[in-house]
């Protein structure tokens, strides 16, 4: 199958051998993310959020990311439905499953925060929030000390287009264009036409989000995130620009919500939303470069990777009371009530 | 029997109907949802606001200075630390201006762990609310309470907070809120949008009285003479239960606040209570530094010292960053029903 | 001298008996920022902020306002240097050196809070708060009233250059714009290109401020503010839009800083920023339309009238202690503590 | 003798040049003005940023992410209430982050009354600010307390938040900070900018040594017996001159502690002085519900309830929206000398 050397998308093409790629990710998230979505209702975890219907951009951006940790790599403010992306960079399901079913082994966040608040200081990943906005604030921050370190490292900062109501929105444009003091931040909206229960068009009037970036001379670009061929090339310009030019960039992908909010409106699944992965499919299917058994196989080996890592991610331990206050301070030599950790009120 | 929830939806009712409520706004309070929590479903004035808490603040502000009477709503308490300004000049514009202006904002909003929140749906907010002088603040702990505190906030022309327990929205209320129907299911038909699509949906209203609990004034929920005990929100009932679990396995009584006001709070109830039992403790699952329970805590203090026959206690929240997922944090941050009524206990028997 | 029908700048004319009714309106506006700025560093009172510089384009927005209490006319959320603005408006100098002396009778604040921060409720000046930005997130909220009232009232609200930075003014943009919801609300940026010491272009690569609108289909237009017939005119226009449309405008007045940020930084006369009243008086004396002895009239008149104000000020009583809590809650019928006003922790 | 701004400005140049601090950054704080009570006078490291509070703790979050050590300055506290949420992220992430990350920020800004600063110049931010789980916060109220708490601060990798006592600040010390010259007018010529035009000027920084003021230790001033009078910033020196005072007029000698490190807070100093004396006031100006005084009583009636001869008490600012220019408002609105000497008198005399 693999003689097949691209696949088109208007004028742009990826090779069949990414495009495989690509697919495989997308499944897998998808895989596990349904997976979650379950152990939500059936008490094996308590939450659910996360990024169905964005996989085909999120596995794009995760694939180009220069991952590592320190100023030479990109850092990365994320958002709570980036799962895809981190699956694409690597990092394995049980990490998730770890964080559904709450365990001390969550290398996010011990069993504290909600499913898709990712922290991974391994690549540069800063923890994840649920204030909606703040990682705009913070976004030019890691961008500046990048800009000033040399190399080519960015930041890349991903939201969703409600957030974009925010003033920390307008906050990152005003100092990421600072005169003389540009900086490589890509901002990245995706926007899947929801806050919530609220739609997009009935609070905003941008015809695009990425406008508001004119005004700041920085270059805007939207893309149906629907579409990993053209998702992977914006992403590519969009990188590159922060890259090779140390300014900002804004990209706007349209994207779909296929289960809802999260597990608090219910997760089903909804109907009338286009889903990329079953549009991808049908375009590897039509191109040649996967067959419907290929496919079936490599949804059958997603759902067995899923299924171990949740019932893997069951079987470790769980919090103890002990570990309330872990972390609360890292060990500082000029503290004589705190020298090493938290442990209650001073005395 | 109502459910907390569907008080507060109910007293909005009454307020955009009788009390001259203009506006109901905030993220997701309009149709379709009518809020996270349902506290808005089917209400003439509710409308949806951009995701920007400030926003909501703000325009509620600005409603407000050109004669309205607005319901702002932040969908969560752990997403209002960025008004925190916009808050006190809400609370100090009449006072900076001379009483040019008056401020008449209900800003409600749901408060409190006990639903498996995480950290961002578990915060506790009255300590930080309680230090907003020109504010006013309720936290109702139950149906009837939620209808008539929230009708005072409507009411008075200043800015009101509304702290909504959020473990306790869907606990049905023992007493019947004036003119709501007794059958529940009915109550639900009437006026809980149904699952699904809701466009032909209307809410057929119960024909609802005015029933107002005035600002300042607590409830006794229990009457004893071993000690008292203050609380409020989501403790409330756990102290309720404690005292009832303590007077049957020790034979001891208590009186049991529920304080409702925060700000102004029933300083003459707890006086008088703290003088007849000389014991007291306060509980709230607030954080446990600089936390409003400290300031009761002063007062007694203050007041009541050369009285006390017994340390005075208050129960608290840890001082922790949040509230973790996993249970075993949340019950060993915030208090729950051993804690209470273990230092209840302690409280009532100490030796003076 | 009132033969001379109109005085012209550029295409715009303005008729010669408005140009002396602006003409006068600055210089009392000039002579009494002058005069409390002595008054900041003579004792009589304690602090100055205020608007030289910025008189041409704030007595013509004062002059055009619909002034009135209630939503039928305009709401105003002004800037502490929008002194013009009320003078013109027809505020007595009294009601400033009132407020310069700190005094009980001080109508904005009982001599609570800095000059320039303004409370008029007869006029709908909502009181000025010294939190940069804040006012841009309450403007939508009076607007937004005012259009569901009906008529021609709409909100002003007038702030920085720098203080565009907060993330309420794209709060106002987006407020003000949300689809079938636009509200009248005139937004204007007295730019004088700094913020206390800090130059606008080194923070703020935004051509124009009013750029901004655009992605929000805000029209915007640049005014140079120490011109009064452009300013006369822009200002027209710009209510116009908003009176009519019932929509948002932004305008942008660039001015004068001419004595500093405030008393704090001295309060010293610049010398390298053009002038508006000098300007203004060259063209009159040019076109006409003032004699150099009836301007020197003006100022002697004026300059009594602001002697007399202060005067009159520091003849008037203090607050007492018993003032200190008082306005801290309007009555209220449903609260059994403080059913009046504020007397201490509640007993 | 350096005064406490000065100090300020010493330990930001030492910090910048042996303590790998990267960013001062704030409004104004770089040149030409370098900072509104000049605290970032000719810093290699300072810059000027947008006027938006919330992108300056969010900037620094963020350079402290990618392994900078910023210090961030708000020109005043007054203008940090809309940065809450984000000082809570700061406080909060390495927690929720499960230990990911570190967060080395330094966050300072001038707080407190007495400069005649009206509404939006005179807030304190203490109470506020001791909420903030994750959070350590320091108070000086001399030079050279001020020299070795921004040390340690800067030392620290966790977020610091030093208040720096607005009153004071051009207060001059009375011990020298390790490196300074003596005389203070070859002081002022080395290192503060002149008036004018400052571009060809560079500061001449005297070659200062390392000195640090562990966070969690407080500094005792005056010792006695009769009393403990515990407070810090603006009120330091006025309990220390009630407390002479009340030496020389009644003869009665207190403890009189300097708390310095707000939190975590020197208990140990605190527990061991009223357990000597009894008798405790604590002073502070910040408004008095829910203030962090009461949260110091509550921890010595929590342990030392009966250890007490008498009743203690804290003295605090009003609970008022803000404090007048008028300074009859002032004066009236947060403690004085004479408040605190009557006070102190009272609880060093009060029958047990
Ligand atoms: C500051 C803040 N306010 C409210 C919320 C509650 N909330 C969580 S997600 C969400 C909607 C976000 O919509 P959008 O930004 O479009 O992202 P999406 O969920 O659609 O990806 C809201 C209101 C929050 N997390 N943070
Ligand atoms: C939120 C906030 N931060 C800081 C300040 C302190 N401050 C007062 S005026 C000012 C500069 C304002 O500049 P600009 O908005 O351009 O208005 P201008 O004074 O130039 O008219 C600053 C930083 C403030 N008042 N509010
Ligand atoms: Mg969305
Ligand atoms: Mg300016």
């Amino acid at each position: 199958m693999t003689t097949i050397a691209e696949v088109n998308s208007g004028n742009e093409a990826l090779c069949a051998d990414q495009c495989m790629r690509i697919h495989q990710l997308m499944v897998r998230a998808r895989v596990l993310d349904e997976r979650m979505i379950q152990m939500s209702k059936s008490g094996e975890g308590y939450f659910w959020i996360g990024g169905p219907g964005e996989e085909a951009f999120n596995v794009c951006l995760g694939l180009q990311l220069k991952k590592g940790c320190g100023p030479d790599y990109d850092f990365l403010h994320l958002h709570y439905r980036s799962l895809a992306t981190l699956l694409a960079m690597g990092m394995p399901m049980l990490d998730a499953t770890r964080q559904a079913a709450v365990r001390i082994t969550d290398p996010h966040s011990m069993g504290r925060n909600f499913l898709g608040h990712s922290a991974l200081r391994k690549w540069n990943v800063v923890p994840v929030s649920s204030v909606v906005g703040a990682k705009f604030a913070m976004a030019p921050g890691t961008a500046l000390v990048q800009k000033r370190h040399g190399g080519d490292g960015v930041t890349v900062v991903v939201g969703g287009d409600a957030g974009s109501s925010q003033g920390d929105f307008a906050t990152c444009m005003i100092w990421s264009t600072r005169p003389g003091q540009e900086l490589p931040v890509l901002m990245i909206v995706t926007n899947n036409q929801w806050g919530i229960s609220t739609p997009m068009r009935s609070q905003h009037s941008e015809q695009h989000i990425v406008d508001r970036g004119e005004p700041f001379g920085i270059p805007g670009e939207v893309v149906d995130g629907n579409d990993p061929i053209a998702s992977w090339h914006a992403l590519r310009r969009a990188l590159q620009w922060c890259r090779r030019k140390r300014r900002p960039f804004m990209l706007e992908s349209q994207v779909s919500r296929l289960h809802g909010h999260s597990s608090s409106s219910g997760a089903m699944r909804v109907e009338n939303e286009p889903d990329c992965l079953a549009l991808w499919e049908t375009k590897l299917l039509a191109a040649g470069v996967l067959t419907r058994a290929s496919i079936d196989e490599l949804w059958e080996a997603a759902r067995g990777e899923a299924a171990a890592a949740v019932q893997q991610a069951l079987q470790e331990p769980e919090p103890t009371p002990d570990d309330v206050r872990r972390h609360t301070y890292a060990p500082s030599p000029v503290d004589v009530v705190y020298p090493d950790d938290y442990t209650g009120l001073p005395h | 029997m109502a459910t907390l929830v569907q008080a507060v939806r109910m007293a909005l009712h009454y307020g955009e109907t009788y009390l001259g409520v203009t506006d109901i706004l905030g993220e997701d309070v309009g149709p379709p949802l009518g809020g996270v929590f349902t506290a808005t479903q089917g209400l003439e004035t509710a409308w949806n606001t951009p995701l920007d808490e400030r926003g909501i603040v703000g325009a509620a502000m600005g409603i407000a200075y050109a004669g309205g009477r607005p319901v702002a709503e932040i969908q969560f308490c752990d997403y209002g630390f960025n008004t925190i300004d916009l808050l006190k000049v809400a609370g100090n514009q009449r006072w900076a201006g001379g009483g040019n202006y008056e401020m008449p904002i209900v800003l409600m909003t749901p408060s409190g762990s006990g639903i498996r929140g995480s950290l961002y749906h578990s915060h506790s907010f009255e300590s930080w609310a309680s230090r907003l002088a020109g504010w006013k603040v309720v936290m109702p702990s139950n149906a009837l309470d939620a209808y008539g505190l929230m009708l005072s906030a409507i009411v008075d022309p200043n800015p009101v907070l509304v702290l909504l327990p959020k473990a306790l929205l869907r606990v049905r209320g023992e007493k019947l809120i004036p003119g709501e129907p007794a059958d529940p299911e009915l109550l639900k038909q009437l006026i809980d949008a149904p699952l699904g699509d809701r466009t032909g949906w209307r809410p057929r209203w119960p024909d609802l009285d005015e029933y107002l609990v005035p600002i300042g004034t607590a409830d006794q929920v229990r009457e004893g003479t071993h000690a008292t005990l203050v609380s409020y929100g989501r403790t409330l009932p756990l102290c309720v239960k404690a005292a009832d679990l303590l007077r049957e396995s020790d034979g001891l009584t208590c009186d049991v606040i529920d304080l409702r006001s925060i700000f102004p709070y029933d300083w003459r109830m707890i006086s008088q209570s703290v003088l007849k039992t000389g014991r007291v403790l306060f509980v709230n699952e607030d954080s446990e530094v600089t936390n409003f329970g400290e300031h009761l805590l002063r007062r007694v203090v203050e007041e009541h010292f050369y009285d006390l026959l017994a340390r005075p206690r208050v129960l608290q929240g840890q001082h922790v960053p949040g509230i973790g997922l996993n249970q075993i944090y949340e019950q060993n941050t915030v208090p729950q029903l051993p804690h209470i009524l273990e230092t209840l206990r302690a409280v009532a028997t100490e030796e003076a």
